[in-house]
C-alpha cells in the first residue's frame, strides 16, 4: 500500500495533524505547517516528474492501484492520476503552504491547523480518488472544517456566513449523492459486478441515455454548487466575507476547483451523452455566471465581496469551458482553474493583509495604501492584472485558451455565448482598476493608517510565492497546456469524441 | 540574420524592467536612471543596426530582385491552442517593422534621456524608469509580432504600461481617473480586437501575418461566404480588429482616454501618447493591408473613421486652452489622417501611395510630435502650468525652446522643407487620387491643422507677456539633459522629409518613387499658409480679435471647448446606464431575489421547525400522548390497509 | 384438560396481577405502590413458574423483587416525607390517562381476541429448560447463542453503574 | 384455561395500567413504578409465546431475561436522576422537570 506514492498526499496531511495534535506551542504548529506543506509540495513536484515521464504508456490514468474497503458494496480506496488531478496536486500543495504562512499569527493555533490540515487532507484524498464513493467521502472532510473554520476565527456576521456556506454546500452533496449512487446502479450490466470505480464505470459504458438525463444535472449542480454556478453561488459572497484569510485562499482557491474538477470528472466524463445533449441549459446558466458576476463586483465595497463576485464570474468561466466539449476549451478551463486558484489565493492573502492592519474592507475607507504599504500595494496591482488578464501573467493565458477553444463551435448559441463571456475582460478591468484606484491610489482617506506598516517576512513569503508562480504559468502556458491537454487526447479521452 | 541581437533588443528594457522594478527602491536615482539610459541606448544601438542591415545589407532573405520580403528572424512556440492554432513569440522583419525599429527606440531613447531632467527628484523616479522600459519593451514586441495573437498580447502590455505611466502621480485622483478610463476605454476595443481575431482564425485556423497577407485570396475562400447581418465574416472580422485600432489610437467615438491621459508626466505622452503607442492601431492596419484590400467595406469605414476624427479633433484642438490637451487632439487629429491614408490606399492608384504615405507620416509624426511634446514638457517645466494662459511671450526667455518648438510646428503645418509637408503631401494626394471629396476634406483638415498650431504657438512664445516675478525663477532653457533631445528631434523633423521612403516602405515591397504632385503641394502650402497667416493675424499680439470671434458663434465654440460633450456622454453612459442602471440592479437582485430566495429556504424552514417545537414541551407525559396517538394511528392504518 | 388445581392455580395468579397493578397505579400513597408492585411482580413470577420457567420466576424475584422494588423503597424513603399523600388527581387529567388507558385496552384487546381468541388452545408439551443448557445458551458463541448481548449487557451494566455515581454523587 | 388469550389478557390489564399511571401520576418514582408495569407485562408476553410457539426453545426467556436486567440498570439510573433532581430542586414533581424543552 505505501509503495504507492498517491497514498502519501494523505498520509502526510495525516501526519501534520499528528504533529499538529502533540505540539506544545505555536512555534512547533507553525514548524509542522510549513515543513509538512513543504513536503507536500516537493511531493507534488516529484509526481509531477514522474507523470511526465510515465504518461507516454497509453493508460489512461497514472499510479492506478486499489484496496478493497468495503467489499459488500465495492467500496474500495481506488487512487489514480492524470495531468489535471497533478495539476490540481501541486496547486493544492502551493495554497496550503502560503495559506501557513498567511496565518502565522492566527489565534487558537492548534485548533485552527488541526481544521485547516483536515480540510486539506480532504482535498488531497479528492484528487487523488478514482473511486466515486471515497471522492464523495473525501469532499465532505473538505467541507465540514469550513463550518468550524468560518464560525470559529471568521469576521463579521461569522455565524450566518459559516451556516449558510455549509448548509447550501450540504444541499449540493445532497443532489451529488443521489447522482452518484444513481451512477452506482447503473455502473454494469451485472449486479455482481457494479463498481464506484470511474475507470472501470467508463470501460462498462452501461449508464443508460435516459438514465444519464437524470444524473447528468444531478452530479453537475452538485459540484457546480460548490463551482459557484448561478444561481446556487451566493454562499460564495458571505462565505468568502467572513473567512479567515487562509480559509478563504484554501476555499477560493482549492475548494472551488473541486467543484469544477468534479463536473469534468464525474458528470462530464462518466455521461458524455448527457453532456453533449444538455449542455446547452448549464452553458446559459454559467453564461450567467460569467457577466452576472462581474456586473456585481463592479458596485460592491468590501474588498472581500468584490473578490467573492470576481471569483463567481471566473468560476463561472471554468465551468462554462468545461461544457464546451472540446479539447482546447476544457484544457483553457483547468488552466483558468489553476489560474484562478493562484491568483484569487493571492488576492484574499492580500486582503486579509490589508484587513489585519486596517480593521477594515471598505474600500470607500480606504485610500493611498499605495503610500503607506507599497509592498502590499504593488502585489495587489499585480493580482489585479492576473484578474485582469494581462498576458504574462496566468490570467491571460487561461482565458484566451477557453475563448479561442469556445470559438471552435460553430453554430451561433456557442458563439453567442462566447461573445458574452469575453466581455467580461471588460468588466473584470473595470471593477479591479475601481478597487485598485479607490484602495490604493489616490490621497490617504484615513490619517491614521499613516502608521501602519508594510509586510512582515512572512506575508512576503506566501505573497511572493504565489506571484511567482501566477507569473510561471502566465510566462511558460504551453509546459501547463501540455500537462493538462495530453489527457484529452483522443486516444485516452475517447469517450466524447472529441477532437 | 543572427537572432541573438533581436533578441536582446526586446530582452534588454524587459530585463531592465524587472531590475528597476525590483531593485529600484535599493537605487539611488542616478543609478537607476543611468542604468535605464544605458539600457535604451544599447537597444537604439542594436535595432539600428538591424533596421539598417535590413535595409541596406541587400541579404536575400531580406530582399530578392529589389522585392523588400518579410523576414521571420526567430518564431518560438508559446502557447499551443489547437495544432493549427499556435501562438509563438517571434521577431518579424519587414518594412514596416524595420521603420518601427529605428522609430520607437529613437523617441524611446530620447525620453529617457529627457527624463533624467525633467523627472529629476521626483518620488518614484526607478519606477518610472521601470515602467519605461516595460513600455518600451512591450512596444517593440509589438511592431516586431509574427502573428496576430502575439501582437494582441504585446497590446495588451502596451495597455498596461501606458496605465501604469499616466497613473504615475498615483496621487493625484486626476491622474488615477484618467489612467482608468485610458485602460477601460482601449479594453473595450480590445474586445472587439479579441472577436475580430477570434473570427479570423476560426475560418483561417492560423494567427501567422504570414499566412493571412500573403494569400488574401485564400483567407476570402476560407469563410466560405459566410455571412452576418448582411456582412460576410471576414468584414466582420476585420471590421472588429480595426475597432482594437481605433481604441488604442484615439478614434472617434474611443478618442475620449487621450487627452485624459496627458495627467501623466510630459515626456511619457511624448513617448507614448504622441509617437509610439498610439500609432499601434495604424500599424496594426498596416500590417494586415491586404486583407483589408479584400474588402472594400472595411477601408471605406477606416476613411470615414478616420476622417470624421480628423475634422472633430482639429476643431476642438482650436478651443482648447490646455496646451498639452491641444497637443492630443492634434494628435489624434494626425492619426486620422494616417488611417485615412491607409483607407483611400489602393494598388490601383499609384501603388496604393497612401500605405507609403500612411507609414512615411507615422515616421516623421513621431519625431515631430515627440519634439513638440517635450518642447511643452520644457514649457511646463519652466512656468509650473499647463495652461497658455499661464504663458506668453517665453521665445525671449526660452530660445532653444522657442526654435525648436517653431520647427515642430512648422513640420506639422506642412511648410516645405520641413519633414511634415513631405508626408503630408503624400496623404492628400491619395486621397485625391480616391476621391475629390476626401482630398478636399482634408486639406481643409491640414489648413487648420497649421491655424491651431500656429495658435497655440503664438499664444505661448508671442501674445502678451504675463507676469512671471512671483516664481522662484524667470522662465529659461531647460538643461542640456532636456535641450538636447529637443535639438536632436528638431534635426531630424527638419530633414526627415528628404528619406526617400518610397524605397523602404511600400505595400508590397515593391520600390516606389515619390513623385510631388505639383498642384496638390502648392495648394497644401497655400493652404497651410493660410492658417499660419490667420493665426498670426488674431494671435500674435494681445487683442481682442479671439474673443469676438468666439462670441461670433457661442454655441460652437463653447461646444468643442468641451470636445463635443463626449466626455459627458460616456459619463453618462457609464454612470447612469451601466453602473446605475445595470450594475446596481443586478448587485440588488443578488442580494435580495437570488439570495432572498437561499435565506427564504431558511427562513421557511426555521419558521417551520419554531412552529412545531411545542410539541417538544418537556413535559414527559405529554410525551407519551403523542407516542400513543402515533401508535394508534399507525396500527390504525395498518389494520386498514390489511383488510 | 388441566387440572382444577392448575385452574385455580391460574386464576389466583391473573386475579392478582390485575388487582394489583390497578391498585398500583390508583394508590395515592407512594410506598404502597411500590408494595402493591412487589406484589404483581410476585404474581408474575409465579406466572413464570406455571409456564415452566423456573429459572426465569427465580430471576424475576430476585431481581425484580428483590433488588428493583427495594431501590424503589429507598428512593422513596429518601425522597418522601413520611405521610405525604399524592395531591388528588385534577379530574381532566385523570380522565385523559384514563381514556389513553381505555383505547389502548380496546384496541389491543379487540386485536387479541379477534385473532388469537381461538388459536393456541392447547398448552404445549415442554420440559423444564435445565441450568446447563441456560447456562449454554447464554454463554456460548454458536447459532443463536447469546454470548455477544449478554456481554453488551454487562457493558450496560457497567455504565450504568459509573452513570448512577457520578449522576448522584454529591459535588 | 389452556388458550394464549388467558395469559394475554392479564398482561394486556397490566399494561393499560402502566399506561394509566405513567401518564396521570406527577412524582417521578410512581411514574416509574408504572413503567416498570408497563416492562412487566412486555416481559410475560415474550415468555407465553416463547412457550406455546416453540416451547424448547429458549429465546424468550432469554429475551425476558435480558429486558430484566436492562429494567434494572434503567431503574438503577432514573432513580439515581431522580434524587438528583430531588437534591436540587427538594421536589420530584415531574411538572418541574420540564427545562428540557426545546
Amino acid at each position: 500500500m505505501f509503495s504507492n506514492i498517491l497514498i502519501y498526499f494523505v498520509v502526510i496531511p495525516l501526519l501534520m495533524l499528528a504533529g499538529v495534535a502533540l505540539s506544545r506551542n505555536i512555534k512547533q504548529i507553525r514548524a509542522v505547517a510549513v515543513v509538512g506543506s513543504l513536503a507536500l509540495t516537493t511531493l507534488s513536484v516529484y509526481l509531477l516528474c514522474s507523470y511526465l515521464a510515465l504518461r507516454g504508456n497509453g493508460e489512461a490514468m497514472q499510479f492506478v492501484e486499489k484496496w478493497d474497503w468495503f467489499k459488500p458494496l465495492h467500496i474500495q480506496l481506488a487512487v489514480g492520476v492524470d495531468g489535471i488531478s497533478v495539476a490540481m496536486l501541486i496547486l493544492s500543495s502551493i495554497i496550503l503552504l502560503t495559506g501557513s504562512f498567511a496565518s502565522w499569527k492566527i489565534e487558537q493555533p492548534k485548533a485552527f491547523f488541526l481544521w485547516l490540515i483536515l480540510l486539506s487532507t480532504g482535498v488531497f484524498g479528492f484528487f487523488i480518488s478514482v473511486d466515486l464513493f471515497t471522492m464523495f467521502m473525501f469532499y465532505e472532510v473538505a467541507l465540514i472544517p469550513m463550518y468550524l473554520l468560518i464560525g470559529v476565527w471568521g469576521s463579521g456576521n461569522k455565524n450566518y456566513s459559516a451556516m449558510k456556506l455549509t448548509l447550501m454546500l450540504m444541499g449540493g452533496s445532497a443532489f451529488l449523492m443521489l447522482g452518484l449512487i444513481g451512477i452506482y446502479y447503473h455502473s454494469a450490466a451485472n449486479p455482481a459486478d457494479y463498481t464506484w470505480n470511474i475507470l472501470e464505470i467508463v470501460k462498462n459504458g452501461s449508464i443508460s441515455k435516459g438514465w444519464q438525463y437524470f444524473l447528468f444535472p444531478m452530479t453537475f449542480v452538485g459540484f457546480g454548487v460548490l463551482g459557484a454556478m448561478f444561481p446556487f453561488h451566493t454562499w460564495s459572497p458571505d462565505g468568502h466575507a467572513s473567512a479567515p484569510t487562509a480559509v478563504s485562499m484554501l476555499h477560493a482557491g482549492v475548494l472551488m476547483k473541486l467543484g469544477g474538477y468534479g463536473c469534468f470528472r464525474v458528470a462530464i466524463y462518466l455521461m458524455p451523452e448527457a453532456a453533449h445533449d444538455l449542455a446547452w441549459i448549464f452553458l446559459i446558466l454559467t453564461g450567467i455566471s460569467v457577466v452576472y458576476g462581474a456586473f456585481s463586483a463592479c458596485v460592491q465595497n468590501d474588498l472581500k465581496y468584490i473578490n467573492a463576485y470576481s471569483s463567481v464570474s471566473h468560476c463561472g468561466l471554468v465551468l462554462f469551458a468545461i461544457l464546451m466539449l472540446n479539447t482546447t476549451a476544457m484544457t483553457g478551463a483547468i488552466m483558468q482553474m489553476l489560474s484562478h486558484g493562484l491568483m484569487t489565493a493571492l488576492f484574499f492573502a492580500l486582503i486579509g493583509m490589508i484587513y489585519g492592519r486596517t480593521h477594515t474592507r471598505d474600500i470607500r475607507l480606504m485610500g493611498g495604501l499605495m503610500k503607506i504599504m507599497p509592498f502590499l500595494a504593488v502585489c495587489y496591482v499585480i493580482a489585479g492584472m492576473a484578474s485582469l488578464g494581462l498576458p504574462g501573467l496566468s490570467g491571460f493565458v487561461a482565458e484566451m485558451t477557453i475563448f479561442v477553444g469556445s470559438f471552435e463551435h460553430a453554430d451561433w448559441f456557442h458563439r453567442a455565448f462566447t461573445i458574452v463571456a469575453c466581455s467580461s475582460i471588460v468588466t473584470t478591468a473595470v471593477y479591479i482598476l475601481r478597487v485598485v484606484g479607490k484602495l490604493l491610489l489616490g490621497p490617504v482617506q484615513d490619517e491614521h493608517h499613516l502608521s501602519l506598516t508594510d509586510a512582515t517576512w512572512w506575508e512576503r513569503t506566501s505573497t511572493v510565492t504565489l506571484i511567482l508562480c501566477v507569473a510561471a504559468i502566465g510566462c511558460f502556458p504551453n509546459f501547463f497546456a501540455d500537462l493538462i491537454k495530453f489527457t484529452f487526447s483522443p486516444q485516452i479521452f475517447s469517450v466524447l469524441g472529441m477532437n | 540574420m543572427d537572432f541573438i541581437i533581436p533578441l536582446l533588443i526586446l530582452a534588454i528594457p524587459l530585463f531592465n524592467f524587472l531590475l528597476l522594478g525590483i531593485g529600484g527602491v535599493k537605487m539611488s536615482h542616478r543609478l537607476a536612471g543611468t542604468i535605464g539610459c544605458i539600457g535604451m541606448g544599447t537597444v537604439l544601438v542594436l535595432s539600428y543596426y538591424t533596421a539598417f542591415n535590413y535595409f541596406f545589407s541587400g541579404n536575400e532573405a531580406f530582399i530578392i530582385d529589389g522585392v523588400r520580403k518579410a523576414a521571420t528572424i526567430f518564431n518560438v512556440t508559446w502557447l499551443e491552442f489547437t495544432k493549427n492554432l499556435v501562438i509563438k513569440l517571434g521577431f518579424l522583419l519587414d518594412p514596416i517593422s524595420a521603420m518601427m525599429l529605428i522609430v520607437i527606440p529613437t523617441i524611446s531613447f530620447m525620453v529617457h534621456v529627457y527624463s533624467l531632467g525633467y523627472m529629476k527628484d521626483e518620488k518614484g523616479f526607478q519606477r518610472y524608469y521601470a515602467f519605461l522600459s516595460l513600455f518600451s519593451f512591450s512596444m517593440l514586441g509589438l511592431v516586431v509580432a509574427t502573428n496576430i495573437f502575439q501582437m494582441y498580447i504585446f497590446w495588451e502590455l502596451v495597455g498596461a504600461s501606458s496605465y501604469l505611466l499616466i497613473g504615475f502621480f498615483y496621487t493625484l485622483p486626476s491622474a488615477v481617473s484618467a489612467s482608468k478610463k485610458a485602460f477601460i476605454v482601449t479594453r473595450f476595443a480590445d474586445l472587439g480586437f479579441l472577436i475580430g481575431i477570434l473570427i479570423l482564425s476560426f475560418y483561417t485556423q492560423t494567427f501567422n501575418f504570414a499566412d493571412l497577407t500573403n494569400n488574401p485570396q485564400n483567407v476570402l475562400l476560407s469563410t466560405g461566404g459566410a455571412t452576418f447581418l448582411g456582412g460576410s465574416v471576414l468584414t466582420w472580422a476585420l471590421v472588429l480588429i480595426f475597432t482594437g485600432g481605433m481604441g488604442k489610437s484615439a478614434m472617434m467615438p474611443l478618442h475620449i482616454w487621450l487627452p485624459d491621459a496627458m495627467e501623466g508626466p510630459t515626456p511619457v505622452s511624448a513617448l507614448i501618447h504622441a509617437a509610439t503607442m498610439v500609432v499601434a492601431g495604424v500599424y496594426l492596419v498596416a500590417r494586415m493591408f491586404p486583407l483589408y484590400l479584400m474588402e472594400e467595406f472595411a477601408l471605406q469605414f477606416i476613411t470615414v473613421v478616420g476622417a470624421i476624427t480628423a475634422l472633430y479633433a482639429a476643431i476642438v484642438a482650436c478651443t482648447q486652452i490646455d496646451i498639452k490637451r491641444v497637443l492630443a487632439f492634434s494628435t489624434i487629429s494626425q492619426i486620422a489622417f494616417m488611417m485615412v491614408s491607409l483607407g483611400v490606399a489602393r494598388p490601383e492608384h499609384h501603388e496604393a501611395l497612401g500605405y507609403m504615405a500612411s507609414m512615411f507620416h507615422l515616421f516623421t509624426h513621431a519625431m515631430f510630435k515627440a519634439l513638440l511634446f517635450l518642447g511643452a514638457g520644457a514649457l511646463i517645466h519652466a512656468v509650473h502650468s499647463n495652461n497658455y494662459t499661464a504663458m506668453g511671450g517665453l521665445r525671449k526667455y526660452m530660445p532653444i525652446t522657442h526654435w525648436t518648438f517653431l520647427i515642430g510646428c512648422l513640420a506639422i503645418a506642412g511648410i516645405p522643407p520641413f519633414s511634415g509637408f513631405f508626408s503630408k503631401d503624400e496623404i492628400l494626394s491619395a486621397c485625391y487620387s480616391q476621391s475629390m471629396f476626401w482630398g478636399v476634406w482634408m486639406s481643409i483638415v491640414a489648413g487648420m491643422t497649421a491655424f491651431y498650431m500656429f495658435r497655440l504657438y503664438f499664444l505661448i512664445f508671442w501674445w502678451d507677456t504675463p507676469d512671471y516675478s512671483h516664481h522662484h525663477h524667470k522662465p529659461h532653457d531647460p538643461k542640456f539633459a532636456m535641450s538636447f533631445p529637443l535639438l536632436f528631434l528638431a534635426t531630424v523633423s527638419v530633414f526627415a522629409g528628404f528619406i526617400p521612403f518610397g524605397e523602404f516602405v511600400t505595400w508590397n515591397g515593391h520600390e516606389y518613387t515619390i513623385h510631388l504632385n505639383t498642384v496638390i503641394a502648392v495648394t497644401s502650402v497655400v493652404i497651410a499658409l493660410l492658417g499660419i497667416g490667420a493665426a498670426y493675424v488674431m494671435y500674435s499680439k494681445k487683442n481682442e480679435w479671439p474673443a469676438r470671434l468666439a462670441g461670433l458663434v457661442p454655441w460652437l465654440w463653447t461646444a468643442a471647448h468641451h470636445r463635443f460633450y463626449w466626455d459627458e456622454i460616456y459619463l453618462f453612459i457609464t454612470h447612469k446606464i451601466i453602473f446605475n442602471g445595470i450594475c446596481r440592479p443586478i448587485a440588488w437582485f443578488d442580494r435580495h431575489i437570488i439570495d432572498g430566495t437561499m435565506d427564504g429556504f431558511a427562513y421557511i424552514t426555521n419558521k417551520a421547525s419554531v412552529a412545531i417545537k411545542g410539541f417538544q414541551s418537556g413535559k414527559v407525559q405529554m410525551y407519551v400522548w403523542w407516542y400513543l396517538i402515533g401508535a394508534l394511528l399507525l396500527g390504525a392504518i395498518t389494520a386498514v390497509c390489511w383488510m | 384438560m388441566e387440572s382444577v388445581g392448575s385452574i385455580i392455580m391460574y386464576w389466583i395468579i391473573a386475579l392478582s396481577i390485575v388487582i394489583f397493578s390497578v391498585l398500583t397505579v390508583t394508590t395515592r400513597k407512594i410506598l404502597r405502590a411500590a408494595t402493591y408492585l412487589l406484589f404483581t411482580l410476585f404474581a408474575t413470577a409465579a406466572l413464570y413458574f406455571k409456564l415452566d420457567y423456573e429459572f426465569l420466576g427465580a430471576v424475576q424475584i430476585a431481581v425484580y423483587a428483590g433488588g428493583i422494588v427495594v431501590l424503589f423503597v429507598f428512593s422513596i424513603l429518601l425522597t418522601t416525607h413520611p405521610g405525604d399523600n399524592s395531591e388528588k388527581l385534577a379530574s381532566r387529567k385523570r380522565l385523559l390517562g384514563f381514556s389513553a388507558a381505555l383505547v389502548t385496552l380496546v384496541v389491543t384487546g379487540y386485536a387479541l381476541i379477534s385473532r388469537c381468541a381461538n388459536v393456541f388452545t392447547r398448552l404445549p408439551e415442554m420440559s423444564t429448560p435445565d441450568m446447563s443448557r441456560i447456562g449454554e445458551v447464554l454463554m456460548g458463541t454458536g447459532y443463536g447463542e447469546l454470548l455477544l448481548p449478554f456481554e453488551a449487557i454487562s457493558v450496560l451494566l457497567l455504565a450504568c453503574i459509573i452513570g448512577g455515581v457520578v449522576v448522584a454523587r454529591k459535588r | 384455561m389452556g388458550t394464549i388469550i388467558w395469559y394475554l389478557i392479564p398482561a394486556l390489564v397490566m399494561f393499560c395500567c402502566g399506561v394509566y399511571g405513567f401518564m396521570t401520576r406527577r412524582n417521578m418514582i410512581a411514574m416509574l413504578i408504572s413503567l416498570e408495569l408497563m416492562l412487566n407485562a412486555v416481559d410475560i408476553n415474550f415468555v407465553v409465546f416463547n412457550r406455546y410457539l416453540y416451547p424448547g426453545q429458549l429465546d424468550g426467556m432469554m429475551f425476558t431475561l435480558f429486558a430484566i436486567a436492562i429494567a434494572a440498570a434503567e431503574t438503577a439510573l432514573a432513580i439515581a436522576i431522580i434524587i438528583n433532581i430531588y437534591r436540587s430542586a427538594k421536589n420530584i414533581d415531574v411538572r418541574d422537570v420540564t427545562r428540557m424543552k426545546f
